[in-house]
């Protein structure tokens, strides 16, 4: 049986309270922004009375909110895994915490407060040109907020960065670019530091892209004689969207790495194919971005066509190399059945299912009729709710157990269930609004269309209860540090 | 069947195979075996799925992108019947409103203020095709209506306050009626 | 222009990098000591460039002889002087921040000078403007691209285990 | 294990850094706010136009000036009017195409006004070597516009030409084939001869209703 709490994972209390910081953070704002999934639900299946005004502006604090906690949940697992193998800097891991929640409180006071709904991907030009219904200065306190909690990543990524190059010597090592073709793979290079380091590459481009169009934007709006370009804005736009939000899925990822070999009892060693999956997502992660932009004709041909052939070829990776090894992995191994193995296999299911509906949507004739309709949010849902949380909540339910513990409990059996069987149905009535053509993004829905949104109200409000029980136990957790997280009495 | 039943069918039978994939490892988990024998078995397992994706890859390119799915946005537009379409928060300017079946329409989408999203729906509320319509950008879309009847413009990209009211009929005419 | 903006200013600011041997050792040790990390150092010379990078700015520096003249006194004392010495003493995180901040900005501007259909300086053709706005792309594009290679492949010996990392304490 | 010495070293000078940084910043936004009227003019023309709003200058009345048809007048001649403004050479087959497009659409919708006498059109022309008054009144042709409601005029001197360049905000600079750059703008005289607004091109329906506005209180 392979030990499930190394020695070398144990946190000093001053690590613990602000890894505990980002946990709690997390789940409390999980929380919320389904409750504000939940309303407009209810509000689009016509069971809830709710003015576009306000629709608008959940919409756009839940699209916000959601991206940003997915990410600094996801940030958690990483630094949690990386600082194992090179040193990284708790005042740094706090910074960004400290960044994120002023970003967030910028965020909330121009959504609720300023009216700003101009959705979270602030599309130029919508945030300065609301026909009055809110301000540009709240459009530009919303820029600045994203500003501020892009800030706080980027210190986060340097961190890692340098903490890579300092064991690795440079981001290409640390990534095994130098296996590729010769030499013998080192068995022992962590998984954990090939997909950090794929992460810091690319975020950061991705941050950099963000910061160029929101400046661009924050100029425009106060200059308005300086227009933009708005097909190049959509691109940066989306350039630096898509890598956001997709980071949070390979950062979470780390934990699967590092966990489920401990659940089955067996290596999950690293190969030569691993090195090729992430070193090729690693760039098709950045150009496969104008698969958001195939309903934009007057994109070059070309760049549809990569937006479509990438599409396809980046689930490749997942479903051959990670998904298939997860399953490899447990395949015949006599598994620990606890709760975060539980969570790890519904994460990787999650993960590799919702990628078939996100694959069919990103061939071009595909997108002519599925193309902002429920269908997007279906497929993003998918692998976010039932793939990026699960592997996040798995991380948090593994720190809170200990090696002592034989079964799942009751409750936490019921979670999972609740969790698994309401997050299917929620998201099966997005992608069956996309088959009825029901659009994305309408505070309101024609009578039709309303079944789907009330099935999933009904389950969205069991993912909901579900995670007010993981909530509770993970923070109570929490709070009674399991001995096996003490620190180690000779350590330091 | 129509073209959104198809993906529908498609994307279930997708999901289906990995449930399946899933469901088979998960059924396994509880016996033991040595770990080299699975993971040599799988490994060769893995090039077939591996290739089996790939070829499969390249057969949907192919197809899907042949002939191209998407207009030519260059010169003159080739269809008879071309329409011309301003974006407005929230309305659409619609130099016509009434087009003929069975004759392509060439589509010239732009906006004169913020993003929309130019989806053409028919009477059942079933979207049939779309564009973009944005700010300093013609988007052509050339589409044939096989019917006559009723149609309708829904926005597909979110404006602003009034994006869901953003919606104007269209009359498809009979082809041959209009002759004059 | 392009002229202004890509030759003048940088002899300008390189002018203030020389002048740093001039300082004595002993201010230079007290101004260290307001200057942590190089953080306050590269925060002046940050601000100073913003406001030379205001194309009103520009303009003003051709048209007034009083703003010409803070032109030559500022950027050589504002923007080179404290980059030069600040940047020694910076570690990883903090040049990482400056860097990332200063290749967006050559992305910004490039953008603006080449999409902008108004001339952002009236004493500047539209071509001239649209030429910097290339250069500047080329030269933000060329900055990434270096610094891409050198993360990936690069030598890093300053980082090594062995000596101390980022700011020596 | 890391531990986090970075910061302990040095506590006072991370906090003078830290008291210096916030300063500097707090001051160089505080600067900057000035120097682009509070975030809102980053280029000169929007930096004049933030002017003109905030305290609209009085123009040159006395400058000299010939129209198309060699009558000379100056600007006060017009005072009682509401005047719109723009800056052209005859020759230019760019910018001042558009101008001239805009002026002479902009006669036909205020063709009522203008009836009245209560809103007057003015071209002026910068190019003093090359333009003269039966030039201009060709370049009217060109338009179609040259009723009494839109006028073509030429500056008799340099210095009156430095003098409305200066108060208008207008910069021109030779090229090199003999033509000029220049700002391009529509600007707006109120009957009382201060320079009230400035419109780009393209913006004729905002003049429109501008003075629409201006006439109807």
């Amino acid at each position: 049986m392979s030990i499930l709490y190394p020695q070398n994972e144990m946190l000093e209390s001053r690590e613990r309270m602000v890894l505990n910081l980002y946990l709690v953070t997390s789940l409390v704002l999980f929380l919320v922004m389904m409750v504000l999934g939940l309303l407009m639900r209810l509000a689009q299946g016509a069971w809830m009375d709710m003015s576009p005004t306000l629709f608008y502006q959940v919409m756009t604090a839940h699209g916000a909110g959601m991206v940003g906690t997915a990410a600094l949940a996801s940030s958690a697992v990483m630094w949690f895994f990386l600082r194992k193998y090179v040193p990284l800097k708790t005042s740094i891991f706090l910074a960004n915490y400290v960044l994120f929640m002023i970003g967030a409180v910028l965020l909330l006071v121009a959504i609720f407060i300023g009216k700003f709904a101009g959705a979270w991907t602030f599309l130029y030009p919508l945030p300065v040109q609301s026909l009055g219904v809110w301000s540009v200065g709240s459009a530009v306190l919303f820029m600045v907020g994203f500003l501020i909690i892009g800030v706080g990543f980027l210190l986060f990524y340097l961190d890692a960065m340098r903490g890579v190059i300092r064991v690795y010597g440079n981001l290409g090592r640390g990534l095994g670019l130098q296996w590729l073709f010769s030499g013998t793979v080192d068995p022992d290079h962590p998984k954990t530091v090939v997909a950090s380091t794929m992460v810091i590459i690319v975020n950061s481009l991705g941050i950099l892209g963000g910061a160029v169009v929101i400046v661009m934007s924050l100029i425009n709006a106060y200059d308005p004689e300086i227009a933009l370009n708005a097909l190049f804005a959509k691109n940066l736009i989306y350039f630096f969207g898509h890598v956001f939000i997709n980071i949070t899925i390979y950062m979470a990822v780390i934990g699967v790495y590092e966990l489920l070999p401990r659940y089955t009892g067996r290596r999950w060693g690293m190969s030569r194919p691993f090195l090729w999956a992430w070193a090729a997502s690693t760039l098709m992660v950045m150009i496969v971005y104008p698969h958001h932009l195939l309903m934009d004709f007057a994109m070059p041909r070309w760049m549809a066509v990569t937006g479509q052939v990438i599409s396809y070829t980046s689930g490749l990776p997942v479903f051959t190399v990670t998904a298939y090894g997860a399953l490899t992995n447990i395949h015949r191994s006599r598994m620990r059945w606890r709760i975060p193995a539980m969570l790890l296999i519904l994460s990787m299911f999650g993960w590799a299912a919702g990628i078939v509906p996100a694959i069919i949507d990103a061939t071009i004739s595909v997108n002519h009729v599925m193309h902002n309709t429920l269908w997007v949010p279906g497929h993003f849902h998918f692998y976010l709710l039932l793939g990026v949380l699960p592997m996040q909540f798995a991380f948090m339910y593994h720190l809170i157990g200990r090696d002592t513990d034989r079964s799942v409990s009751r409750s936490d059996r019921l979670g999972f269930w609740m969790y698994l069987s309401g997050g299917l149905a929620f998201v099966f009535m997005f992608l069956a609004g996309g088959h009825a053509s029901v659009p994305r993004r309408w505070a309101t829905h024609f009578p039709g269309w309303q079944v789907y949104d009330q099935v999933a109200s009904l389950s969205a409000a069991l993912v909901i209860v579900a995670l007010s029980l993981f909530t509770v136990r993970i923070c109570l957790g929490l709070m009674h540090t399991p001995s096996s997280a003490e620190p180690a009495p000779a350590g330091d | 069947m129509s073209f959104q039943d198809r993906i529908w069918l498609t994307t279930l039978v997708g999901i289906a195979l990995v449930t399946l994939a899933f469901l088979h490892v998960i059924r396994q988990s509880g016996r033991e075996e040595d770990p080299k024998t699975v993971q040599t078995r799988a490994y060769a397992l893995r090039r077939w799925l591996f290739g089996g994706l790939i070829a499969l890859g390249i057969v949907v390119t192919g197809a899907s992108l042949w002939p191209f799915p998407i207009a030519s946005q260059h010169g003159a537009p080739m269809a008879p019947q071309v329409v011309h379409v301003v974006g407005h928060q929230w309305a659409w300017q619609m130099d016509t409103t009434r087009v003929r079946a069975g004759i392509p329409v060439a589509f010239e989408v732009t906006s004169a203020d913020v993003n929309h999203g130019f989806g053409i729906y028919d009477s059942t509320d079933r979207l049939l095709t779309q564009t973009q319509s944005m700010p300093g950008v013609t988007n052509r879309l050339v589409y044939t209506f096989e019917h006559p009847g009723k149609y309708r413009i829904l926005c597909l990209e979110y404006c602003g306050l009034a994006h869901h009211a953003m919606i104007r009929e269209i009359d498809v005419v009979d082809g041959t009626e209009e002759e004059s | 222009m392009t002229a202004q903006m890509l030759v003048q200013i940088p002899l300008l600011l390189m002018a203030g990098i020389l002048l740093v041997p001039v300082i004595p050792t002993r201010l230079r040790a007290r101004a260290a000591r307001w200057d942590q990390g190089g953080v306050s150092g590269l925060v002046l010379a940050t601000l100073a460039m913003a406001f030379w990078m205001l194309p009103r700015s520009l303009d003003a520096s051709t048209t007034d002889p009083l703003v010409a003249l803070a032109k030559f006194l500022t950027v050589p004392l504002l923007i080179g002087l404290p980059l030069a010495f600040s940047w020694p003493r910076a570690g990883f995180i903090v040049r990482g921040v400056f860097l990332t901040e200063f290749v967006a900005t050559f992305f910004r501007l490039g953008w603006l000078y080449r999409v902008s259909p108004i001339r952002l300086c009236n004493n500047y053709g539209l071509g001239d403007q649209q030429r910097l706005g290339n250069y500047m792309l080329w030269i933000g594009g060329g900055l990434l691209a270096w610094l891409a290679l050198k993360l990936l492949a690069g030598n890093f010996k300053s980082l090594s285990p062995s000596s101390s990392p980022g700011a020596p304490g | 294990m890391m531990t986090t010495s970075d910061h302990m070293s040095a506590p006072t000078a991370v906090l003078r850094t830290v008291v210096l940084t916030v300063g500097l910043l707090l001051v160089g936004v505080a600067g900057l706010g000035v120097a682009t009227d509070g975030f809102h003019a980053f280029t000169t023309e929007t930096a004049r136009r933030v002017a003109v709003h905030r305290n609209p200058p009085a123009v040159p009345a006395t400058v000299p000036l010939v129209n198309q048809d060699g009558v000379h007048f100056t600007l006060a001649d017009l005072q009682g009017k509401w005047v719109l403004v723009d800056f052209v050479y005859t020759r230019c087959m760019t910018i001042c195409t558009v101008l001239g497009a805009d002026f002479a659409q902009l006669e036909r919708e205020l063709a009522e006004p203008i009836a009245q006498d209560r809103i007057q059109l003015l071209s002026i022309s910068f190019d003093l070597a090359r333009d003269t008054p039966a030039e201009l009144a060709s370049y009217l042709t060109r338009f179609r516009g040259a009723g009494p409601g839109w006028q073509a005029a030429i500056p008799l001197t340099d210095d009156g030409l430095a003098r409305l360049e200066d108060a208008f905000g207008i910069t021109v600079i030779p090229d090199k084939m003999g033509g000029y750059t220049h700002n391009a703008a529509i600007h707006l005289v109120d009957p009382t001869g201060r320079l009230v607004d400035i419109f780009d091109l393209g913006q004729r329906d905002q003049v429109r209703a501008a003075l629409q506005r201006e006439l109807a209180s």
